[in-house]
């Protein structure tokens, strides 16, 4: 009620100011403070709220997928391989780290962090996972890479020729990895590696050509990816 | 070669019961329940608001003692394919495509993520088959445990059903295409429900598929929404042109006539099968 | 600059224009919505490697083989064990409920001592070391005092090494007071003993009988090991094999049966014996076996000619012609069989006539020790363990009589009579008593009179995994692993025609500080010291075990059991064995009076029968959450069980659908939910066993009614079974 | 103290009387605010409904609100595509009322989801098979449309007007207003007839479902028709209720009864199409599905025969031939009654379709289901019948929605004969004012 008093008083009491302030006076300020305003939330928007909507983690340690990947003759199935059932088994546990890492190699500090915290008490790894899908996602590796013959770059990018790891990103609303949206806040992409959203799954299998079971979407049937 | 050709025929899911063999012993419920995760509270006893996948309905044949008779009639979701393939009394109405059916399998999807509970489904089934959460599903402290990851739990405010255990065709595919396959044999996928009966009453398999028991049994006319040919098989509201995909048997005739509404003086028969569009 | 009303409105136009232009409310929305979608309170289960443990089910008697899905170190599912040959891959919904016994908040943590009142659930939680060495001076105490027999042990069997341990306990303490539950294989151990005269058990070739003559079993309500009677009865539906239910209520068996024969209850005896006065009077015996291999046929005869189809039909409400059509169809069948045990056969072993009277008929047709018949199968003989040194103590503590007087006396023909130990009738209650796998407090009858008895008793020890009703009213708890947690042997018997054992394996770690039973009586053995300790002289238990079974070990630790699959009982031909009709103690047991319900009949109109339902687990074990949800809403509604009752007497006792009152019995009285029901006889009420829980979680606890309130015991006269089918009952106005 | 705001040439209650309504309206939005809050935030456990029951009393309060606020879009058709001049003078309390209406419903609907926070989802995921999707668009165009068609209202405050850009703003929102109109009406159609769909598609449902064109069952076409029919009823009925409460004329009698006069013909036709309908689907799609229609109605009192006799006849054919008949219509008396039968019919047919449909077993094993609502549904169905009052009482008060008004209830110059006139019909009014406050939310509900 008071302040539509207070509009009452200001509109009754001064025509002649509104007129002018329509007229001259108002007109570049008012232009001026929509300007302040239309770039301040600008930068609030692109700028300012990814850095605050997503949280750094850091990994318990850092590790070099390169240095791994010379190692062994499987490539990344020798460390991320499929069980027998044809699950993957994703990041590996400590027992299949161990047979190498049962002591100390090199002089990392990394690696003195791996065995005395983690080896020797018998601990595994709480790696955060970057490519980690939500609960509600089936992802059979198995029909992609043996089915689809993708490669894991197409999807997972140059992670294994990577040195380190970069700090984990984690979403504070959704709980989920940076790199399910992507690095970019609008959701643009180059590669397509970038997004891992489910609009990323449904392209790639549209490109695919094959898939057109679901009778509401015309594309891929929902259980398709879905649990 | 001749994988590339069977590569995309079409599966049609489905599920014969037996209802003489059924004793109503409840373990296809509870087998469901503990493969799909379904919550359950301190009271479950209102059974409108019960979550029971699959929940096995007593019918009795209404006449007084010692005529009297019982029959057990287990309910999963019905897999509807409606009139043309894919037109679900449920799947029609979902305003946010929560709920699909597949061309591929032939099974009704609900993806929890994608409803926001607006349960249209739930009024347009006839059976029943669909529950809404209408609490946080709580777990006793440790009972978590036993949580499959194979499926995902629900939370509140959503509406659930039966998938035909959906997460053990694409475990079975995962082993597949591990294997250099892409069809799954008979026993490779079965629903929890089947594989815990036992008395044996439930068979699971693809209607599409000659070989396949559910086939054998049903001997479905595919040209007329799968309907049975068998004479001791029959759908639950066949009339209604849902065509589900769970099949029933009996050789009682009371039992096969309360699958369907009919009018008073009315006999089941084969035309009873009509479409009304 | 004035900043005025306008230009403030400029700013938040502009504010708004930028906005809508940024990712924020965009992503925002999408997050918030994807927020609902991983809310942190709804449990995430981790993901793993998945992958099967096959073990064996110990939750009723029945032995099935199962396999644990686990993920990681997680097991989240039980599955039938395909290969089993018990239940070859069914699994039934209790054994579908196993994990969440193992993972549910009724399991107890620690040993725990009493520090409040009994029953009052004030605990302390103490060491093995404390808990052991507190029960062992316990019954140190009591054997100091000459009187060795004042410590009683109370088992659900005594089968396997565990019973055996328990048993060889006593011995060496020098206690015969060692406990089983009660069983309808009592009754047929009894009956075997009369007719054969040997100590075996019963077991049935249920696949191969083409015509079933069942007397109130629960086939398909969790009688005998129920997953292998489901898959007997689908074999019947296939092969068209006939089955006639004889029983009062239309349950599923007799709703799945071929023929429903509503009887009066209580008076199968006298139907099977008319039955057997039909075949006999009709020459339809097969006279090759009856000529051939049983003693004193004229004795029968004479002891028949009373029970003539007329005498039945009075007693039971049938037509005379319907006994002789049903008489001469079993006797004209190829390979009839006829069953005992009423309901799932585990509360009571029954009356012994009726039994007898049951097993006479499968004589009269020769389907004894014949396929599709009744077996005669000899007990499990693995544990040959060296008799223990028995000290002064010892020895005359066991000459002393049982507390129950089972095996002496009128009491010959049964080994345990735990209702007589507990019951109203008990005479001498022990000083200590020890309780393990069963729960005495809730499942057994009269259970006023027990809870009384169980109060003097001036110390219980529990054994048990779950803050059971006895549990609860222990003085001293020592909780076992549970079945997933241990490693045991499980000889089958729950009416199986080939032997198996099964054995239990660990499949997960142990969620508690609790111990397998077999360590446990090890351990207290040595804690008594002496002769006892001497006598367990095993490492652990694991040893004892391993030595015990010997050559089957390997075959048990590669498959999960061990099966003679190519058992057969020995054929009459083979043997000097003769199967004994009539005379003597048999002669007495089939002319012992029925079974008549107690109460009088002005007082208490109804008669009241408890009835079993495989959703509604009785024993020990009490319905998880799963089976409860399962429970139809016709048998439990919110708190009150529903009684079923016939329409007709509900109109004649001005009761309708959902109402609310008393039942009322000579023993008790409880708020119940009115049923009507068609599928049950006028005249008598029916209400579940395994509701009416006290202890447990609140899933279980406080709904329904616990039927064993309302009913007493009956003794039977020829053995001193329980034999209490049901009570008579009136219904109130609350 | 707030007169510069009220409109010129009328005349309002004291303020201390008009805050009291306020107030009052004011407690019982407040409660269903509290019962709203409960429900988003403990779940629609809150609410009596059950997995038989998914759709209830809030479905079925949507259905009606939006039935009822078809006034808007049909007096707007006949005002601005059919030229009939004479309804420019109940058009914008039409147009009011719709706006009440459909705001409430989409409230409503906002409440009613069980993931209020995905509601979204039905725009962006939307499946274009579904009449609830359709429902959402048209009814969320629609609204739109009513916000363009009630902004020149509020705009034409007095002081409001003062402002050029507003004055011009609301001229020219007037100047195109036809064009809003014809777009509104378009999408009534679609939504009001989609909301009929959404029962009528349901052919797993027997009760509901009905046969009809392509896609369309014909309850599409019948709720499309009878919200027009008996929208203009509510529109009336409601403007009837504020003159009384108000003690003044505020609309000519001409205008009433030339609305009512069309809505007793669309009464009349809908109900000889609803008779159709009905004897089709009892005679030939019911029974084909094996159910006698007697059935549906057979198991207890409150879903019994009555229901359709009451539709067809008492809320149908009676107001039909009541407001048609020349001496009836101009009759207050029964042109009231007329009025007050159609929205009670109207909200009936809503009620049966929605749930009825839930009530009745489709398995022949399964049992009737009844249901009655929680407090919880009950508060925040009454929320938005609270937040109509308010918004009448600020819109009357401040607006000028009744062009007639001032000429109806001149203000004379003050002389002491004329002065305790007015001063008493004021106060007579002013006393019923607060007072129907209270008599506003049940007859509204």
């Amino acid at each position: 009620m008071s302040s539509q008093e207070d509009k009452v008083k200001t509109l009754s009491e001064t025509p002649a100011d509104c007129q002018a302030g329509q007229g001259s006076g108002g007109g570049p300020f008012i232009v001026l403070f929509f300007i302040i305003g239309f770039v301040a939330s600008l930068v609030v928007g692109w700028v300012i709220f990814p850095k605050v909507l997503y949280s750094q983690k850091s990994q318990p340690f850092d590790f070099n997928h390169r240095l791994h990947l010379e190692q062994v003759d499987d490539g990344c199935q020798s460390c991320h391989f499929f069980r027998e059932d044809g699950s993957f088994a994703g990041v590996p546990k400590l027992e299949q780290c161990i047979d190498c890492h049962e002591d100390v190699q090199g002089e990392s500090e990394d690696e003195a962090v791996f065995v005395e915290q983690y080896v020797a008490k018998e601990r595994e790894v709480p790696w955060l996972i970057y490519s980690r899908q939500p609960n509600c996602v089936f992802f059979p590796h198995a029909a992609h890479i043996f089915g689809a013959k993708l490669e894991c770059r197409t999807c997972h990018g140059d992670t294994g020729t990577s040195e380190s790891l970069k700090p984990y990103e984690e979403n504070r609303i959704t709980g989920y990895s940076r790199d399910i949206w992507g690095r970019n806040i609008a959701g643009f992409k180059s590669n397509t590696w970038d997004r891992m959203k489910m609009d990323d799954c449904a392209q790639c299998h549209e490109t695919a050509g094959i898939h057109d079971s679901s009778v509401q979407t015309g594309r891929d049937a929902c259980f398709v990816c879905h649990k | 070669m001749k994988q590339e050709q069977t590569q995309h025929r079409p599966k049609r899911y489905g599920m014969v019961i037996d209802l003489d063999k059924c004793t109503g012993c409840g373990s296809c419920m509870v087998a469901c329940m503990a493969e799909n995760n379904v919550s359950f509270k301190k009271d479950e006893s209102d059974k409108l608001l019960s979550i029971t996948w699959m929940r096995v309905y007593k019918i009795t044949n209404g006449k007084p003692f010692p005529d009297t008779d019982i029959c057990y009639i287990p309910r999963p979701c019905q897999h509807c394919a409606g009139q043309h393939e894919g037109h679900s009394p449920c799947v029609s109405v979902c305003p946010a495509t929560a709920t699909d059916y597949s061309r591929e399998t032939g099974i009704v999807s609900q993806i929890y993520t994608r409803c926001f509970g607006c349960r249209y489904c739930m009024a347009a089934c006839p059976y029943h088959a669909r529950y809404f959460n209408w609490w946080d599903p709580v777990w006793p402290d440790g009972m978590e445990k036993y949580l499959n990851p194979d499926v995902s739990p629900r939370m509140r405010g959503v509406v659930e059903k039966c998938s035909f255990c959906f997460q053990r065709y694409q475990a079975a595919k995962n082993k597949a295409y591990l294997e250099g396959r892409r069809e799954l044999e008979e026993d490779e996928y079965q629903t929890a429900c089947t594989q815990a009966c036992p008395a044996g009453a439930i068979v699971f398999g693809d209607l599409n598929n000659p070989d396949h028991l559910v086939h054998k049994m049903v001997d479905p006319d595919l040209k007329h929404g799968g309907r049975p040919r068998n004479p001791e098989v029959f759908r639950l509201l066949e009339r209604l042109g849902t065509n589900p995909k769970v099949y029933y048997k009996s050789g009682r005739q009371w039992v096969r006539k309360a699958g369907d509404n009919y009018l008073p003086g009315e006999k089941p028969g084969a035309d009873m099968h009509k479409s009304h569009s | 600059m004035k900043v005025d009303r306008r230009s403030f409105l400029s700013l938040l136009i502009g504010g708004a224009a930028g906005t809508a232009l940024s990712p924020l409310p965009w992503k925002l929305t999408d997050d918030l919505s994807i927020w609902t979608q991983n809310w942190p309170w709804t449990p995430v289960p981790p993901r793993g490697e998945s992958y099967y443990e096959t073990t064996t089910c110990t939750l009723c008697p029945g032995g099935c083989g199962i396999k644990v899905r686990k993920i990681d170190q997680r097991c989240v599912k039980i599955e039938g064990a395909d290969e089993h040959p018990v239940n070859k891959g069914g699994v039934c919904i209790l054994g579908l409920s196993g994990l969440q016994l193992l993972y549910g908040p009724t399991r107890i943590r620690t040993p725990l001592k009493r520090v409040g009142k009994r029953g009052e659930g004030k605990w302390e939680p103490v060491s093995w070391d404390q808990a052991l060495t507190r029960l062992a001076d316990k019954l140190k105490e009591v054997r100091a005092q000459g009187a060795p027999e004042k410590a009683a042990c109370l088992l659900d069997s005594s089968r396997g090494t565990v019973g055996h341990l328990f048993r060889r306990l006593m011995t060496v303490y020098g206690s015969p007071n060692f406990f089983t539950m009660p069983s309808v294989e009592d009754a047929y151990r009894a009956a075997l003993k009369l007719t054969q005269g040997i100590e075996a058990r019963v077991g049935f070739d249920l696949e191969n009988a083409d015509f079933v003559l069942s007397f109130g079993c629960g086939l398909l309500d969790g009688w005998g090991s129920p997953v292998r009677v489901f898959k007997a009865n689908s074999t019947w539906k296939e092969n068209h094999a006939t089955v006639v239910q004889i029983e009062p209520r239309l349950s599923n068996t007799a709703a799945k049966a071929d023929h429903w024969l509503a009887i009066k209850p209580g008076s199968e005896a006298e139907l099977a014996l008319a039955m057997a006065n039909v075949i006999v009077g009709r020459n339809l015996y097969r006279s090759e076996f009856v000529d051939g291999f049983c003693e004193n046929f004229q004795g029968l005869k004479r002891i028949l000619a009373l029970h003539t189809p007329e005498a039945a039909a009075a007693a039971t409400g049938l037509a005379p012609e319907v006994v002789v059509k049903w008489a001469v169809e079993f006797a004209r069948a190829s390979r009839p069989v006829a069953l005992y045990g009423r309901g799932q056969g585990r509360t009571a072993a029954g009356s012994l006539r009726q039994c007898m009277a049951v097993m006479l008929l499968n004589a009269l047709v020769g389907a004894v020790n014949r396929a599709g018949g009744m077996w005669t199968v000899p007990d499990y003989d693995y544990i040959g363990w060296e008799e223990p040194e028995l000290d002064e103590v010892a020895r005359a503590g066991l000459e002393r009589p049982r507390a129950d007087g089972a095996g002496s006396g009128k009491y010959t023909p049964a080994s345990s009579l735990v209702q007589r130990l507990l019951g109203s009738g008990a005479g001498q209650l022990p000083e200590v008593l020890m309780v393990a796998r069963c729960n005495p407090l809730y499942s057994l009858p009269e259970n006023g009179a027990v809870k009384d008895n169980f109060d003097k008793i001036p110390f219980v020890v529990s054994f048990s995994s779950f803050m059971d009703e006895t549990a609860a009213n222990a003085d001293l708890v020592l909780p076992e692993h549970v079945y997933l947690e241990r490693l045991e042997d499980v000889p089958v018997t729950a009416g199986l025609s080939c032997p198996v054992i099964g054995l239990c394996q660990p499949v997960t770690e142990p969620r508690w500080d609790t111990r397998s039973l077999g360590d446990v009586v090890i351990a207290l053995a040595r804690k008594i010291g002496d002769s006892a300790a001497a006598a367990f002289q095993w490492d652990d238990y694991e040893a004892c075990l391993k030595e015990t079974l010997e050559d089957k070990w390997d075959t048990l630790e590669e498959r999960g059991f061990w099966y003679d699959a190519e058992f057969r009982p020995p054929a009459w031909e083979d043997g000097e064995g003769k199967f004994r009709l009539a005379g003597g103690k048999l002669d007495e047991v089939l002319q012992a009076d029925e079974i008549v319900p107690a109460g009088d009949p002005a007082k208490f109109p109804l008669i009241l029968v408890p009835y079993d339902s495989i959703r509604l687990a009785h024993d020990y074990i009490g319905d998880p959450p799963f089976m409860i949800k399962a429970v139809g809403d016709d048998v439990l509604k919110g708190k009150d069980v529903c009684v079923q009752i016939n329409p007709a007497t509900a109109r004649k006792f001005a009761v309708s659908e959902g109402s609310i009152v008393q039942l009322i019995t000579p023993v008790g009285k409880a708020r119940v939910r009115v049923h009507l029901d068609e599928a049950v006889m006028p005249g008598v009420l029916y209400v579940p066993r395994g509701l009416g829980h006290t202890a447990y979680d609140a899933y279980l606890a406080g709904k329904g009614i616990n039927v064993n309130a309302l009913i007493g015991s009956l003794e039977d006269p020829a053995s001193g079974f329980d034999a209490a089918w049901g009570i008579r009952a009136k219904l109130a106005k609350v | 103290m707030d007169s510069a705001l009220i409109p010129e040439g009328v005349k309002r209650c004291p303020t201390w009387k008009f805050l009291l309504a306020l107030a009052i309206a004011g407690a019982v939005l407040l409660w269903g605010v509290v019962a709203m809050l409960m429900v988003w935030f403990k779940g629609l456990n809150q609410t009596n409904m059950n997995d038989y029951y998914g759709f209830a009393l809030w479905i079925w309060a949507d259905l009606a609100f939006i039935a009822l606020g078809g006034g808007a879009f049909f007096t707007g058709l006949l005002r601005y595509i059919f030229g009939i001049k004479e309804l420019k003078n109940i058009i914008n309390y039409a147009v009011l009322i719709g706006f009440i209406c459909y705001s409430s419903a989409l409230l409503i609907l906002a409440i009613d989801i069980g993931q209020p926070l995905r509601g979204w989802f039905i725009f962006w995921h939307a499946n274009v098979h579904s009449m609830l999707t359709e429902v959402a668009f048209c009814l969320s165009c629609y609204f739109a449309v009513l916000c363009i068609e009630y902004l020149p209202l509020v705009l034409e405050n007095r002081q409001l007007d003062k402002v050029p850009f507003f004055h011009n703003l609301s001229h020219n929102m007037h100047e195109t207003m036809a064009v809003f109109a014809a777009t509104g009406a378009f999408l009534s159609f679609f939504h009001q007839g989609s909301l009929g769909g959404v029962a009528g598609v349901l052919f797993g449902r027997p009760f509901a479902f009905r046969t009809g064109i392509n896609i369309w069952p014909w309850t599409f076409f019948l709720f499309t028709w009878s919200a027009a029919a008996y929208g203009p009823c509510f529109t009336l009925f409601i403007t009837w209720l504020t003159e009384k409460i108000t003690g003044k004329k505020l609309v000519k009698d001409n205008v009433v009864e030339l609305l009512a006069k069309i809505a007793g013909w669309m009464i009349i036709t809908y109900v000889v199409a609803k008779i159709i309908d009905t004897v089709y689907w009892a005679t030939v799609t019911a029974p084909s599905l094996g159910f006698k229609w007697t059935f549906f109605y057979s198991d207890n009192p409150l879903y019994g025969k009555w229901i359709l006799l009451t539709e067809i006849v008492l809320c149908g054919i009676v107001p039909g031939l009541l407001l048609i008949f020349g001496p009836t219509r101009r009759n207050p008396a029964a042109r009231v009654i007329a009025l007050l039968l159609g929205v009670l019919g109207v909200s009936l047919n809503r009620w049966v379709m929605v749930l009825q449909v839930m009530a009745v077993p489709v398995m022949s094993f399964d049992k009737w289901v009844l249901y009655y609502p929680s407090w919880q549904e009950v508060a925040t169905t009454l929320l938005p019948v609270a937040y109509g009052v308010i918004l009448i009482l600020i819109s009357y008060r401040y607006l000028p929605i009744f062009p007639q008004e001032p000429e109806l209830n001149p203000i004379a110059p003050y002389t002491p004969a004329n002065g305790a006139e007015a001063t008493a019909g004021g106060q007579a009014g002013d006393e019923s004012e607060t007072e129907a406050v209270g008599q506003a939310a049940p007859a509204g509900a």
